[in-house]
C-alpha cells in the first residue's frame, strides 16, 4: 500500500506540471495586449509599456513560465487586474462556500442514486428499474442552469419556501445543492445500476448462493463492496464534476464561490485571476482523483496488498 | 468407429448451443444487422430516434414553414405568454420564441454532430496509435490526455473560449479539445487487449505489416465502441455548448443558441417565466432523446464489444 | 440391486432455457441415484446437459432464462425441485453442497478466505465468528493447506489455483454436507496439481462419508474416481452403469466413441491416426426426431432416425439407450 | 545436428514482472532460461510442461513473434533472432502456427474469405482476387469445410469448425514448420480426435515440421517423435517420445507422467505417484535446481548447484541423479 501511495503520487506530479503549462500556455500567450485590455484602449503607449515591463511581460515566455511556476509554489498568483486584490486571498476566501456546496450536492447524489442504482438491479428490467433508469437518464440529460431557474421559480416564487438566491444561511444552501445533486444523481445510479449487475454475474455469487444465503445476504455481504468499487472511484470524480458544475450553479444562485469568480474573471478578462481560479480547481480535481485511487486501493485487498495498479 | 481418413464435409453443421449461451443472441449474419435488429426492438430508443428526426426535420425545415424571423424585433410584442400566434411566446425584443427555438435547434444538432465528431475521430486515431505502438508515443499520449482529463471539462472550455474569444466557430475547437481525451482512453484500452488476441498475433506470423494490422484487425474491431463514444458523446457536447452559452462565453446574441435563450429568460424568471423554461425543454428533451438512443445503441452493441 | 441407501434420486429431470430460438432442453428426462459414500460421474462433452443438471439439483438455475421444467430431485425423501428459494436456501451449503471449475473466479476476491470457508457455520449453524474461525482454520488444515492461521486472513488472489480449489472444498466440506456436487473441479488445474486435489476429495470423501456426485468430460478422472458412471448426450443420458463393467463393455456406440478417443498415457502410443467421432453434437434447437447420436452413429439404422430409443438394461444396473443395446450396440 | 529443421541455442526470453515504481519493474522474469533444442526436419517434436513453464513463450520466440534476451533460433541454419525485418517478414510464410483458442483466433469482424485471403495479400499480391477466392476454396476443402463457407463470419462456426480456419489460414501459404501451440485443448474429445488426425493427415501431405505444445500428455504419447519436457523456463528432459514416456529420467518427467489419470477403472488402485508442493513461482527462484523444492528425490547438491543439461544414448537430462 505505502508503494502505491509513493506511485500515486508520482503519477500526479507530471500531471500537475502538465495542467500548469497548458492554462499557462492558454491565458498568456493569448493573441491581443493584455495590459491594453486591463487598462483600456485609450490609455498611451508610453504608459502601456511601462506598465508591461514591470509586470515583466516582455520576457520570453519559458522565462515567465518558471516565474510562474515559482510564484504559484510560494502561494502567489498574482493580482486580480480588476478587483486589485490577490488572487489566493480571494480564491482563499471563496473556496467554503464552494466545498460546501460540492459536498452538499454530492451527498444528494449519492443518497439518491446509490439506492435507486441498488433496487434496479436487485430486478432488472422490471418496472421498478425502467423507472429509476428512466429518471436516471432524465437526470443526466437536464441541464444545470434550467432545472436551477426551474426550482426558483417554483420554491421561491410560487411556495416561497426558499429564499432565491445569495448565501447567507444553510437555508440558502438546500436548492442549490438539490440542483446540483439531481443532476449527477442520475450517473451515480446507472453507474451503480451496472457495476452491480455486473458482479451478480460473478462466479462467487454462485458460490455465496451455493452455500445457501439468500438474495440479500448475497448482495449486502457479497455483490455490493465489489459493485461499489468503481463506484468509489467515480464518485470522488463526481466531486470534481461537481466542483465545475458549480460554475453555473453558482453563477445562477448568485453564491460567491470559485465558480463565480471563474466566470467573473471571464467577464472582466481578469487573467490572473481566470488562470487562479482554473488552476485551483485543476489540482482539487487531482486530489480528488488522487484520493479515489487511494480509497480504492485502500478498499481492493489486490492493491493493497501487492501495491500494483491492478485495475 | 472409423478413423478419421478423409474428413468428412462437416459445413453445415451449426455450432452447439452450450446452455451457458443459451440466452444469447449472436447467430446472425453480420454484427451490424444483428444491432440493428436489436436496437428495433428497444423501445425507449426508437422513441429517441423518433425526437431526434422531428427536431431535425423541424430544424431544417424551418425556413420554409416558419414565415417568421427568428431575429426581427417588434417592441410592442414584448413578453407575450404562450398563445395560439406565439406558441412559445415572445422575448424581451418581441420575438418570437418558437421561431428562435426551431432555428435555435440548428445551432444544437450541428454543435452535437460537429465536435463530438471531431473529438471522437481525434480521440480513437490517438488511442489506437498510442494503444497499438506502445512506449514513448503511448506515454506522451496519455499523459496529455491524463492533463486534459484533469480539468473540469467545463472550466477548461470557458477558458479556450476566453482567449479564442466566444463565436459559434470556436466552440467547436474548445468541445473537441477538451472531447478526444476520454475517447482515447477507452479505444486506447480497447486496443491494448486486442493486440494481445490471437488473431493479430496470427496475421503477425503471417508478416502482415503494422498499418495493415491496425486497419484490418485493429480498428474494425474497435468501431463498435467508436460508435457508441460518438452517439453518447453527441448529447454531452449540447448540453457543454448550452453551458457556456448560458454563461455568455459561447454563442453571442443575437444568435438564437438555447442556451442563450435561457440564459437571457432568466432575467424575467419571475414575470415571464416561459422565457426561460421553454427553451430549456428543448435542451432537455433533445439531449434526452440522444442519451436514449445512445443508450439502446449501447445495449444492442454491448454483447459485441467483449471478444 | 442393493447398493446401500440413496442420498439423492433425480427422476425424470427437464431444465429448460428460453432463447430467441424458442425453449431450449438443456436436461431432458435425466433420472439417476446417488449413493451413500459413492461417487457417481455425470460425463459428456460440452452442451450435453451435465452442468445444468449440477446446477438444477441445488436450484442454481439462474432464471430466466432458465428453469427446472419438470422432474423430481429427492434429497432424503424431499422434492427440492419442489421448494421455494428460502426453504432450498437452508439445504445449501449444509446438506448438499457444490465445488465449481474456477477456483479463480469463484471466491470472492473482497473477502478473505477464511471468512469465506467460515461462512456456511455462522449462516446455517449460527456460530459465534471465533467459533467460526476455529473450526474454519481446522478445514484449511484438514484440506492440506500449509499454516492455516497465517492463510485464513489471505485473499484468493495470493494464492495459488490448487491451494484456490482446496479452499473451495474445504468451504463446501465445513458443514459435513452428505451431498458435494462437484462440476469439473479439476479441469482448470495443472495435471500434477489435479492429482493431488482428486487425492484429497477421495481422502475426505471416505472420512465424511459425503457422496459425490462428479461432473467431469475426463474419462481418466472418471475411470479413477468414480463408482458408477452416467453417460449423457445432448441432454439425454444415453448410458448409465458401474465403472468397472462401463469401461469394459461400453454399450453405447457414443460411449464406445468416446472411449477410443483417449489415448492411454500409459500404453505405448500406436503411431496410427487416432480414432475420432466424426460430426458435431447436435443443436439444442434443432434435434433430430429419433436418437439423438444418431447423425453421427456409424451403424445407425432407419429405425435410430425415426424415434428415441429407451433406456434398456443390458446387464446389472446396465442400461444403454440404443436401438440396438441387445448387440451391443455394433450391427 | 545436421537435420534439424530449427534449432535453438541458449535462448533466453525474459519478461518485466509486474508491479514496482511507475508499474514499470526493472526485475525480469525469465519465461524462457538458457534453453537448447532441435526440431528435425519432417517430424513431431511436442513441448510439454504445466502452466507458466514457458513452452508457449519458447514457442512464439521460435517464430520470432518475441524478441529473445539473447541466444539463437536457428531456421535452416539462418538466425531469426538477428535478421532484419524485411528479411524476417519474408521468411514468415515458411513458419506458421495454430492457436489454442479457436474464438480468439479468428477475427470476429473479417469473413472467411477474406481471413484466408490475407496470406495471400501480404506475400503473393501479384495474385488476382479471383485466384484468390479458388485458393480459398481449396484450403477449405482441404481441411474438411465446404467452399460455400467462404462468406460466413467467425461466430457462425463451432470451435472444432474455427480450428480448422485457422488450420487453413496456417497452410496457405504451404509453410514448413507449423508450431501448434495447444491447438486442441480447448475442444470436445470426439473433436479433438478429428483435429489432430486432420493435423497429422496434413503433415504427410505438406511433409511439415510440427512442434506441438500441449499438457496432454496421452496424446504426445501417440503422436510426437521426440519430446522435450519443460519447468519454469527450463527444458529438463529431451529424449525420443517412447524411451522417454518408458523410461524417464528426470523425476519431474516420472511425476508428470505418473499424474496423468488413466482411463482404466482396474488399474485405479495402482500405486500413485504424487508431486508434493505447489507450483512454483518464476520470480523467486531457488539456488540450486529448479525443480529441488518439490523434489522428493533431491540431496545437498541439488539444492546448491543447478544441474547441466548432459547427453547419454542420444538422450538429454538436467539432473545430477537422474532415474534408471
Amino acid at each position: 500500500m505505502g508503494g502505491f501511495i509513493v506511485k500515486r503520487l508520482a503519477v500526479s506530479v507530471p500531471v500537475l506540471l502538465g495542467v500548469t503549462f497548458l492554462i499557462f500556455m492558454l491565458l498568456h500567450v493569448v493573441p491581443g495586449d493584455p495590459v491594453a485590455l486591463m487598462m483600456g484602449e485609450r490609455m498611451s503607449p508610453e504608459v502601456i509599456d511601462r506598465v508591461r515591463a514591470q509586470m515583466h511581460l516582455d520576457d520570453p515566455w519559458p522565462v515567465r513560465y518558471v516565474r510562474f511556476i515559482s510564484d504559484a509554489l510560494r502561494g502567489d498568483l498574482g493580482e486580480s487586474y480588476k478587483l486589485r486584490r490577490p488572487v489566493v486571498g480571494l480564491l482563499r476566501d471563496a473556496f467554503p462556500t464552494t466545498l460546501k456546496l460540492a459536498l452538499a450536492a454530492a451527498l444528494v447524489a449519492w443518497c439518491i442514486g446509490i439506492p435507486a442504482g441498488i433496487l434496479s438491479a436487485v430486478r432488472p428490467y422490471s418496472l421498478v428499474d425502467n423507472f429509476f433508469m428512466g429518471l436516471a437518464l432524465t437526470g443526466v440529460s437536464t441541464p444545470v442552469f434550467w432545472t436551477a431557474l426551474l426550482f426558483q421559480y417554483l420554491f421561491s416564487l410560487k411556495l416561497g419556501w426558499l429564499p432565491v438566491a445569495g448565501f447567507y444561511s444553510a437555508k440558502h444552501l438546500i436548492m442549490p445543492a438539490l440542483v446540483l445533486g439531481w443532476s449527477s444523481s442520475g450517473l451515480v445510479a446507472r453507474l451503480t445500476r451496472s457495476s452491480l449487475l455486473d458482479v451478480m454475474r460473478h462466479d462467487y455469487i454462485r458460490t455465496a448462493r451455493a452455500k445457501g444465503l439468500r438474495q440479500g445476504p448475497v448482495i449486502l455481504r457479497h455483490a455490493l463492496k465489489n459493485a461499489l468499487l468503481p463506484v468509489v472511484t467515480v464518485m470522488a470524480l463526481q466531486i470534481a464534476f461537481l466542483l465545475s458544475g458549480s460554475v453555473i450553479t453558482e453563477s445562477v444562485f448568485n453564491i460567491p464561490g470559485v465558480g463565480r469568480i471563474a466566470v467573473g474573471a471571464i467577464q472582466n478578462r481578469d487573467m490572473p485571476l481566470l488562470q487562479g481560479a482554473v488552476l485551483f480547481t485543476t489540482v482539487l480535481v487531482i486530489l480528488g482523483n488522487l484520493a479515489a485511487d487511494l480509497l480504492y486501493g485502500w478498499l481492493d485487498p489486490r492493491i493493497r496488498r501487492d501495491g500494483g495498479v491492478g485495475r | 468407429m472409423r478413423p478419421g481418413r478423409d474428413p468428412k464435409l462437416i459445413a453445415d453443421e451449426l455450432p452447439p448451443l452450450v446452455p451457458a449461451e443459451a440466452g444469447d443472441d449472436m447467430a446472425g449474419e453480420t454484427l451490424w444487422g444483428d444491432v440493428v435488429r436489436a436496437f428495433w426492438k428497444n423501445r425507449a430508443a426508437l422513441a429517441g430516434v423518433g425526437v431526434v428526426t422531428v427536431i431535425a426535420l423541424m430544424a431544417l425545415g424551418a425556413p420554409w414553414f416558419l414565415r417568421g424571423d427568428p431575429y426581427a424585433i417588434d417592441l410592442d410584442l414584448r413578453h407575450l405568454p404562450p398563445s395560439w400566434d406565439h406558441w412559445f411566446g415572445t422575448d424581451h425584443y418581441g420575438r418570437d420564441l418558437f421561431t428562435r427555438v426551431v432555428h435555435g435547434a440548428r445551432i444544437s444538432l450541428v454543435i452535437g454532430l460537429i465536435p463530438a465528431f471531431l473529438s471522437t475521430v481525434i480521440g480513437a486515431v490517438l488511442g489506437v496509435v498510442s494503444g497499438f505502438y506502445g512506449g514513448k508515443t503511448d506515454f506522451w499520449i496519455m499523459r496529455l490526455a491524463d492533463v486534459v482529463l484533469a480539468f473540469p471539462s467545463l472550466l477548461l472550455a470557458m477558458a479556450i473560449m476566453y482567449t479564442l474569444g466566444a463565436s459559434l466557430f470556436n466552440i467547436f475547437i474548445a468541445l473537441s479539445a477538451v472531447g478526444w481525451a476520454s475517447t482515447s482512453r477507452i479505444v486506447r484500452s480497447q486496443t491494448l487487449s486486442l493486440r494481445e488476441k490471437d488473431f493479430v498475433e496470427a496475421a503477425r506470423a503471417l508478416g502482415v505489416s503494422r498499418g495493415k494490422i491496425v486497419f484490418r484487425h485493429i480498428l474494425p474491431n474497435c468501431l463498435p465502441s467508436i460508435v457508441v463514444v460518438f452517439t453518447m458523446s453527441i448529447p454531452a457536447a449540447i448540453m457543454q455548448e448550452a453551458g457556456l452559452s448560458f454563461l455568455g462565453v459561447g454563442a453571442q446574441p443575437p444568435t438564437p443558441s438555447w442556451g442563450l435563450l435561457v440564459s437571457q429568460g432568466k432575467e424575467f424568471i419571475f414575470s415571464a417565466p416561459w422565457e426561460a423554461i421553454l427553451p430549456g425543454v428543448a435542451i432537455l428533451l433533445l439531449v434526452l432523446a440522444f442519451n436514449f438512443m445512445g443508450d439502446g445503441l449501447r445495449d444492442a452493441i454491448d454483447p459485441y464489444m467483449k471478444d | 440391486m442393493d447398493r446401500g441407501n440413496a442420498v439423492l434420486q433425480v427422476r425424470n429431470l427437464r431444465t429448460e432455457f428460453a432463447t430467441r430460438r424458442g425453449i431450449v432442453p438443456a436436461v431432458d428426462g435425466v433420472s439417476f441415484e446417488v449413493f451413500e459414500g459413492k461417487v457417481t460421474g455425470l460425463v459428456g462433452e460440452s452442451g450435453c446437459g451435465k452442468s445444468v443438471t449440477a446446477l438444477s439439483i441445488l436450484g442454481l438455475v439462474t432464471s430466466p432464462p432458465g428453469r427446472v421444467a419438470r422432474g423430481e430431485i429427492l434429497f432424503e425423501g424431499r422434492d427440492l425441485a419442489r421448494m421455494t428459494p428460502r426453504e432450498m436456501g437452508a439445504f445449501r451449503g449444509r446438506d448438499l453442497s457444490m465445488i465449481f471449475q474456477e477456483p479463480m473466479t469463484s471466491l470472492n476476491p473482497v473477502k478473505t478466505v477464511g471468512n469465506q470457508v467460515g461462512e456456511p457455520l455462522r449462516v446455517h449453524l449460527g456460530l459465534s465468528a471465533r467459533e467460526a474461525r476455529r473450526r474454519a482454520e481446522e478445514m484449511l488444515d484438514l484440506v492440506g493447506i500449509p499454516e492455516p492461521q497465517l492463510r485464513y486472513g489471505a485473499f484468493p488472489h495470493q494464492l495459488s489455483g490448487g491451494l484456490r480449489q482446496r479452499v473451495m472444498i474445504a468451504m463446501a466440506l465445513i458443514c459435513s454436507p452428505k451431498l458435494l456436487v462437484a462440476d469439473e473441479p479439476t479441469t482448470a488445474l495443472d495435471v500434477t496439481i489435479q492429482a493431488q486435489v482428486l487425492d484429497l476429495m477421495m481422502g475426505l470423501k471416505n472420512r465424511l462419508g459425503t457422496a459425490i456426485v462428479l461432473i467431469t468430460h475426463d474419462l481418466g478422472v472418471v475411470a479413477e474416481t468414480c463408482d458408477d458412471v452416467y453417460v449423457m448426450y445432448a441432454g439425454h443420458i444415453v448410458e448409465q452403469g458401474d465403472v468397472y463393467r462401463l469401461f469394459e463393455r461400453p454399450g453405447h456406440p457414443y460411449t464406445q466413441g468416446l472411449l477410443r478417443c483417449v489415448p492411454d498415457a500409459s500404453k505405448p502410443g500406436r503411431r496410427g491416426p487416432l480414432a475420432s467421432i466424426e460430426g458435431a453434437v447436435p443443436l439444442l434447437t434443432a434435434l433430430p426426431p429419433g436418437c439423438r447420436f444418431a447423425p453421427r452413429c456409424p451403424w445407425a439404422q432407419e429405425l435410430c432416425h425415426r424415434q428415441i430409443p429407451d433406456l434398456v438394461a443390458v446387464g446389472e444396473g446396465h442400461l444403454v439407450r440404443c436401438w440396438r443395446a441387445e448387440e451391443g450396440g455394433k450391427p | 545436428m545436421s537435420d534439424a529443421l530449427v534449432s535453438v541455442r541458449h535462448l533466453t526470453v525474459s519478461f518485466r514482472a509486474e508491479g514496482g515504481f511507475f508499474g514499470r519493474s526493472h526485475r525480469r522474469v525469465r519465461a524462457v532460461d538458457d534453453v537448447s533444442l532441435d526440431v528435425e526436419e519432417g517430424s513431431i517434436f511436442a513441448l510439454v510442461g504445466e502452466s507458466g513453464c514457458g513452452k508457449t513463450t519458447l514457442g512464439r520466440a521460435l517464430l520470432r513473434l518475441l524478441p529473445p534476451d539473447s541466444g539463437e533460433v536457428l531456421f535452416r541454419g539462418k538466425d531469426l533472432a538477428r535478421m532484419a525485418p524485411e528479411e524476417l517478414r519474408r521468411q514468415r510464410r515458411r513458419m506458421q502456427i495454430v492457436f489454442q483458442d479457436p474464438y480468439a483466433s479468428l477475427n470476429p469482424r473479417m469473413r472467411i474469405r477474406d481471413t484466408l485471403a490475407e496470406p495471400f495479400w501480404t506475400h503473393e499480391p501479384h495474385l488476382s482476387p479471383r485466384e484468390v477466392e479458388v485458393r480459398g476454396r481449396e484450403l477449405l476443402r482441404l481441411v474438411g469445410l465446404r467452399g460455400e463457407v467462404l462468406g460466413h463470419f467467425p461466430h457462425q462456426f463451432s470451435g472444432g469448425q474455427r480450428q480448422r480456419i485457422g488450420i487453413a489460414r496456417a497452410l496457405a501459404l504451404h509453410p514448413e514448420f507449423v508450431v501448434c501451440d495447444e491447438a486442441v485443448s480447448a475442444l470436445d474429445v470426439s473433436i479433438q480426435a478429428q483435429v489432430l488426425n486432420l493435423l497429422v493427415d496434413l503433415r504427410e501431405k505438406f511433409s511439415l515440421t510440427y512442434l506441438f505444445i500441449t499438457h496432454n500428455l496421452a496424446v504426445v504419447r501417440h503422436l510426437a517423435d521426440r519430446v522435450g519436457v519443460m519447468f519454469l523456463g527450463r527444458v529438463m528432459e529431451v529424449g525420443p517420445t517412447e524411451e522417454l514416456f518408458s523410461t524417464p529420467l528426470h523425476p519431474y518427467t516420472k511425476f508428470l507422467i505418473g499424474a496423468v489419470p488413466l482411463p482404466d477403472p482396474r488399474r485405479r488402485d495402482r500405486e500413485r505417484l504424487l508431486l508434493q508442493g505447489d507450483v512454483l513461482s518464476p520470480t523467486d527462484l531457488p539456488p540450486g535446481c529448479r525443480f529441488a523444492p518439490r523434489c522428493p528425490y533431491a540431496r545437498d547438491r541439488c539444492r546448491e548447484e543447478e544441474p547441466r543439461m548432459s547427453e547419454r544414448e542420444g538422450r538429454k537430462v538436467a539432473c545430477h541423479y537422474p532415474l534408471a
